[in-house]
């Protein structure tokens, strides 16, 4: 009998966090001994590359895929396609747009992952959080849905008026120094922090979208000699930005876990190929939620964390 | 309109009144004039850079002057571009040739001016009629008797110089029907070849058509010219009869050593 | 040499012996023709030849590793299927090469058309076919402006396009406010927009009107190129632009035209580019300009202008398609390719240049 | 005209009222200069005058609407900061682009010498110093392949460092494995590869040395350029190589030398880049390419060769800091800065073209 | 090896035998031979694509040929690039000139072998001595009686053709140390400019050096030539002197009208 073969795709093959994914699903397909094909595109965004991707795992008679899509509207009926053959389809890390586009989900809770790090941020202010000072290190300027739910999770987390939960900038608090975009990089980081401090020198909360950034930022933060005022959170728990937790360079971060992720989609992929069997939401979602933790060695009252060292432990790049 | 040296009621084809042309802090034209007659063959000589090929670049269309009135036969002519020139009969060969490399012979020959098959192919699908250019390009260019070329579809960067000069002029002979322009045509032939373009000039004008030729090689210029317009900073100085006066004596009048006498004077 | 009136209208005295001079013009053949010097010349006088042999020597290699997989109707359809938007942009592009030119805008313009057709639908509730309609306009406008700036003010295409890509890309993004239609949107209210992405099967063999259009369109420029005085003059105008000037093809317009045309096909490209993807998203295309550079170079289309076959510029398109879909069905790392393709460039225009050198 | 052979070695006749002639060469010159055309002159014959004076214009502008913010020492030292990579780099692509090439793999050369001076250090233990040194001969050896494509092998340098940089930028990510190396880790163990991002104050202005970097070899490069034969004979190259080599310059081993050049000083700015970014992280870089390409054509130099002065460069380069910094403080949408960027690449040429049409 | 035209005893300065250069299916040299004698103007005459270019073009090391020995003085050299033949005191006119555009006279007429500022700045800094230079171009412009220009910092490109060809028909005289070539120097020049040319090239030769002159002006090469190289189908016919043949003879062999007597033909 033939092995069974499962697609994975993801936005690039560059960033560490889906390079961690890739490096999961490979180790569970060959414990399972499934044939595992990864495809990538270009740069973040690139969705031309995803279609034909999928369109190779079709030709290539795969039993099921995962995808972290770069256009979660745009993507729609390329799966179709796949699910029209036959396929297992499985959303990894962002939900399509319908969700039920595809047949599952594994993703983070990205608002949630936005609100811990949000409320952890203003319980530690104290009292000064009510005239903090901002800043958003975001994406890209298209304003991807993990860009939006992180943004407006932390600022749920922190007590800010969101106004249209699924844009950014619609906010008018006044503790909001700016946004800026990133790339998602070290050198996008640390520019945007640089523009954003020209703006307003007073900031001491910076919301950066992923670790990178976050580095990059606190690159600029040392740099401007007031790393030490400053408290950077971060979404990711990559183990660099774990490890930077540790040193101190972020706050706290929310962890999510790529490797797991894939790994379950691996295993849903050939549990389907044999018996036909779908995966099944957590309760009360409408997605598999991989979970996501706090990772803080200074822990906020009233939420809950662990700390660097138990997060290295489960840390994933 | 003085018309110099030329019998009275014969009225100029071609002629020129006080054209300028300007680039950047050079005038390569100081109100300059000229003038064609029917069926004669002008030479024009000059000092390099004295703007011979300024003028015959303002009469051909190639390059548009600042000032100055361009009359053919009766009317007042503006070519805004060669192609223009081209269609009211000016035919030129310019002193950089003007051949596409990559193209065949019969393809340059017949640039802006193609062939294309009868019927619904050529004017509903523009089709051209490859078949019809390359044979009369063949014609054209053994009528002119002026090259033995094998194969009329290869493409010109594959010639000598001598026969890409000779795709040039004849196709200037062939489709010229009022006026042929000639800038240095033989100035990197050898002799052999400079001969036959002389040969060929001579042709031309049998057939009726007046031409332009200028050139540095004076020998020549006394050999085919009619008259002789003598160009000078910018400017046409005077117009000789090449049977009146020496080589010397047009040589000094082009070099600044002498002046001319004042009834030789332009307007 | 008294110099008398007598003298003249006579050739000088050492010409006369002209007439006893061989009429040949010297003619050097060489002594004998190898079988490679043959080929070179074959070669040399058709030139979408390597690029073709290129692809059916990687179509039998991939073939032969892969085996029944790759080398099905199912397969090869789906080549010619990913290849199509790429095929389409490249046919503008080439043209634009043809005349010496470059086009780094023609990624912005197809994105920033199929955005206009798909919010002058959705936005403004205009019928699906006069939005296509704009789409083409504003991708005309957009060649036009790359038009004028390269042909009227005698700027660098390379440099125009550079700045005119990100101009295009910029009002992109803003027009669109990043906002993606949904495909089922597009299908229930609007799925002219989506006609491009419909499949219709022969046996096994899908084919969507997509891969049509780049056909059609591709032998439509190859039959206009090639066999209209239009072509023979962009051909001229690639050559050399001042001879062809003088030599009678009017330039000025006839460059306006060619980004005009690119404009309008890099449209056509966009309106085939929502039929794909199936959405309008603004953030797609992003490599298209490098992508239809890569496609004319493998295809043996000189940068330099005036030289190559558009048929060239398909075969290298598809050369592309072929590593992509043979280099993910043997699962190697997705970078391998890009290294390839990288390599592949560099090794299409050297063997060019090596016909050009020696069956010069 | 009879022929003897008394005739020779005497001129033609009608040569011997030569010696009567006028001795001047004709020479025109204008009835008279207005200011405009004075200014044209100025600006013709010294080539980064027009950027500097649109470099200070902007300031001015972007001062006078924001204020103190940014017309700070702080301000305008932080963007040196920010252009300092893209300024080395440009230094690179201005060698290359003044000898009538262009390199497409910069940023590509870059990053893999920064990946090179990381991993060396931190996955085979090397001393920093020796991992920095390694990360220099993978640049000069980059460099190296571009310069024997296309001097040696003569294919154009679009498509050659086209295809380099794909090769270089997959073998960067394939010999990474896409890890990142952390800014603490380097900070604790091998502070010798964030050296150019030390910063240092002079009252409000602070610098890196990673601008101090970038000045001085801008310095160097302008005295080489200016004031040395090798930088004479880069000019003749890009003005036209088939001249330049028949009067004596050694055209191959130069373009050899100046791609190798330019890898280094890519290599250079890998080693800045870690220091700006603190890490080392191998995705990052990928706009280099454009962006330099930019600065050279803001700054006024000619891409087919020969002409320009890589001070203009430097000029061009903060020409797009200021713009990218001011616009943030104004608050515009990022795209707009896009927008106005391509505007202004448009804008220098079309200024270039005009005065050296008129100034001619 | 045969001394055709000169008095035995007296040993060629520059000579190659058996030269070959074939470019692609195109032969352009086919086992050419060359001498050039110690202090004589050489003519070399032939028809257009005779391999006069080819020919001058690897004596000079601007094309390296495909077999053939060419010998300065008693030794055998072997150019690999124009450089090397400009040190061995070869300079050379090249057809299409050979100056950089945006260069300044003073810049081109040093390029390849500029001159340093003494000292430190010299040595160690490599820095130029523009004044130097500059000073010595104008002096040599002036010595050599050629021109009249104000800004010796001014663009190549600014200057007229006849004043191009002038830079570098001064560069080749004032540098070259043995030998003097020039390829078609007054192709495009005016009856004035050209005669400047030549006597420039008498002032040369007055000077002891040797002179190959390419030129397609029979008057000219018959007047400054001492001996003229035929040169017919990619190789020497014979080598003839002016002072006991005929233009028309000349002519009449260079186009193959008639066959060389057999005492002048080369070995
Ligand atoms: N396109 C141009 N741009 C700038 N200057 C030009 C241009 N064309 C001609 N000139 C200048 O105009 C003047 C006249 O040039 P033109 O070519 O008409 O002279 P010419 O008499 O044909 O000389 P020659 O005998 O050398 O061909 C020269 O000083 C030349 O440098
Ligand atoms: N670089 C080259 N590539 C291809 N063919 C060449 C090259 N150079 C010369 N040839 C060919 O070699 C032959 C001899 O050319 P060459 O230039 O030596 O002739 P020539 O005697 O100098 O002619 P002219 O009097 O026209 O200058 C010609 O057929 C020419 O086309
Ligand atoms: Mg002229
Ligand atoms: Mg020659």
């Amino acid at each position: 009998q033939e092995p069974v073969t499962a697609c994975l795709i993801t936005k690039t093959d560059t960033n560490p966090f889906f390079v961690k994914m890739k490096e999961g699903a490979t180790a569970r397909a060959k414990e399972l001994g499934v044939n595992l094909k990864s495809y990538a595109g270009k740069i973040d965004g690139d969705s031309e590359s995803q279609v034909a991707a999928i369109e190779t795992c079709i030709a290539d008679g795969a039993k099921g895929l995962m995808i972290t899509a770069s256009d979660t509207k745009g993507i729609v009926p390329s799966i179709q396609k796949a699910r029209d053959a036959g396929m297992l389809v499985i959303a990894l890390d962002t939900p399509l747009e319908p969700a039920d586009a595809a047949d599952a989900t594994f993703a983070t809770d990205n608002r949630l992952a936005g609100k811990l790090i949000g409320q952890w941020a203003a319980a530690t202010l104290g009292d000064k959080a009510k005239d903090a000072k901002i800043a958003f290190l975001d994406l890209t300027p298209s304003q991807p849905s993990v860009d939006v739910l992180r943004d407006q999770g932390f600022m749920e987390g922190f007590g800010i008026d969101v106004k249209d939960g699924n844009r950014i900038g619609d906010e008018d608090d006044a503790r909001i120094v700016g946004h800026d975009i990133t790339n998602g990089n070290e050198e996008g980081g640390r520019q945007a922090m640089e523009n954003l401090l020209q703006k307003d020198p007073g900031i001491n909360v910076v919301h950066t979208i992923n670790e990178p950034a976050a580095a990059g930022a606190y690159e600029a933060l040392k740099a401007f000699g007031i790393q030490d005022n400053v408290l950077i959170v971060s979404i990711d728990g990559g183990c660099p930005g774990v490890r930077n937790v540790a040193d101190g360079a972020i706050g706290a971060t929310s962890q999510q876990y790529p490797l797991q992720m894939a790994a379950l989609g691996v295993e849903a992929i050939k549990t389907f190929a044999e018996n036909g069997e779908k995966p099944k939401p957590t309760a009360g979602k409408d997605f598999v939620d991989t979970g996501v933790t706090l990772v803080t060695d200074k822990p906020a009252p009233g939420v809950e964390s662990i700390d660097s060292k138990a997060g290295l432990g489960k840390c994933w790049g | 309109m003085s018309q110099i040296l030329h019998e009275t009621g014969v009225k100029p084809l071609l002629s020129a009144r006080g054209l300028v042309k300007r680039y950047g802090r050079v005038t390569a034209l100081d109100h300059a004039d000229f003038d064609l007659y029917p069926g004669e063959i002008l030479a024009v000589i000059g000092d390099n850079g004295a703007g011979k090929s300024s003028l015959i670049k303002a009469i051909s269309g190639a390059t548009i002057p600042d000032e100055g009135e361009i009359r053919l036969g009766d009317q007042v002519v503006n070519f805004k571009s060669p192609m223009e020139a081209r269609d009211a009969g000016i035919e030129t060969v310019y002193q950089n040739l003007a051949l596409s490399p990559a193209l065949s012979i019969a393809d340059n020959m017949f640039l802006g001016r193609e062939i294309r098959k009868p019927g619904v192919l050529g004017q509903w699908f523009r089709m051209l009629d490859r078949s019809a250019m390359e044979r009369q390009a063949r014609a054209k260019l053994t009528e002119l008797g002026l090259m033995t070329i094998q194969n009329i579809g290869q493409a010109v960067e594959t010639l000598s110089g001598g026969q890409r000069q000779g795709v040039a002029v004849a196709r200037a002979a062939a489709f010229g029907s009022r006026v042929v322009i000639m800038d240095e045509p033989t100035a990197a032939l050898g002799v052999k070849e400079s001969r036959r373009v002389l040969e060929l000039i001579q042709d031309v004008k049998k057939r009726g058509l007046p031409i332009v030729l200028i050139s540095h090689n004076m020998p020549h210029v006394f050999e085919v010219a009619d008259r002789i317009h003598i160009h000078r900073l910018g400017r046409r100085l005077c117009v000789v009869d090449p049977k009146q006066i020496s080589m010397s004596d047009a040589v000094a009048l082009m070099t600044g050593a002498t002046q001319p006498p004042t009834d030789a004077l332009a307007a | 040499m008294s110099e008398t009136s007598a003298g003249l209208h006579r050739p000088q005295e050492f010409e006369s012996v002209l007439s006893g001079s061989e009429t040949s013009v010297a003619n050097f053949e060489p002594e004998r023709r190898t079988a490679l010097q043959h080929a070179q010349q074959f070669l040399h006088s058709s030139p979408a030849a390597v690029p073709l042999i290129v692809l059916v020597a990687s179509l039998v290699i991939f073939g032969a590793i892969i085996g029944g997989r790759f080398f099905s109707a199912f397969s090869m359809t789906l080549i010619l299927q990913q290849v199509a938007i790429v095929g389409i942009v490249g046919a503008a592009q080439t043209l634009v090469i043809l005349t010496a030119g470059i086009d780094l805008s023609v990624g912005a313009i197809m994105v920033l058309s199929s955005v206009v057709m798909g919010q002058f639908t959705f936005r403004y509730g205009l019928p699906p076919a006069l939005s296509v309609l704009c789409g083409f306009a504003v991708g005309a406008l957009c060649g036009y402006i790359n038009g004028v700036l390269v042909s009227v003010m005698k700027l660098p295409p390379f440099i125009v396009t550079l700045g005119t890509w990100q101009i295009f890309l910029a009002t992109n993004f803003l027009y669109s406010a990043n906002e993606t239609i949904r495909s089922q949107e597009i299908g229930a209210q609007a799925p002219l927009l989506q006609f491009f992405g419909e499949t219709f099967k022969i046996g096994n063999a899908v084919f969507t009107y997509g891969v049509i259009a780049m056909v059609l369109l591709v032998a439509l420029l190859w039959y206009v190129l090639n066999h209209t005085a239009w072509g023979r003059h962009l051909h001229a105008i690639g050559d050399d632009p001042e001879a062809a000037k003088l030599s009678g093809v009017r330039v000025r317009p006839m460059l306006v035209t060619v980004y005009v045309l690119s404009g309008l096909i890099c449209a056509l490209a966009g309106w085939c580019l929502i039929g794909r993807i199936g959405s309008v998203s603004p953030t797609a295309g992003q490599f298209a300009n490098i992508e239809s550079i890569t496609a004319v170079v493998i295809g043996g289309i000189s940068l330099f202008g005036g030289r190559g076959s558009i048929l060239g510029m398909l075969f290298g398109a598809l050369i592309v398609g072929v590593f992509s879909l043979g280099l993910r069905l043997i699962g190697t790392d997705p970078q391998w390719t890009y290294l390839l393709i990288g390599a592949l460039i560099i090794l299409a225009v050297a063997i060019d240049q090596w016909i050009r050198k020696v069956a010069a």
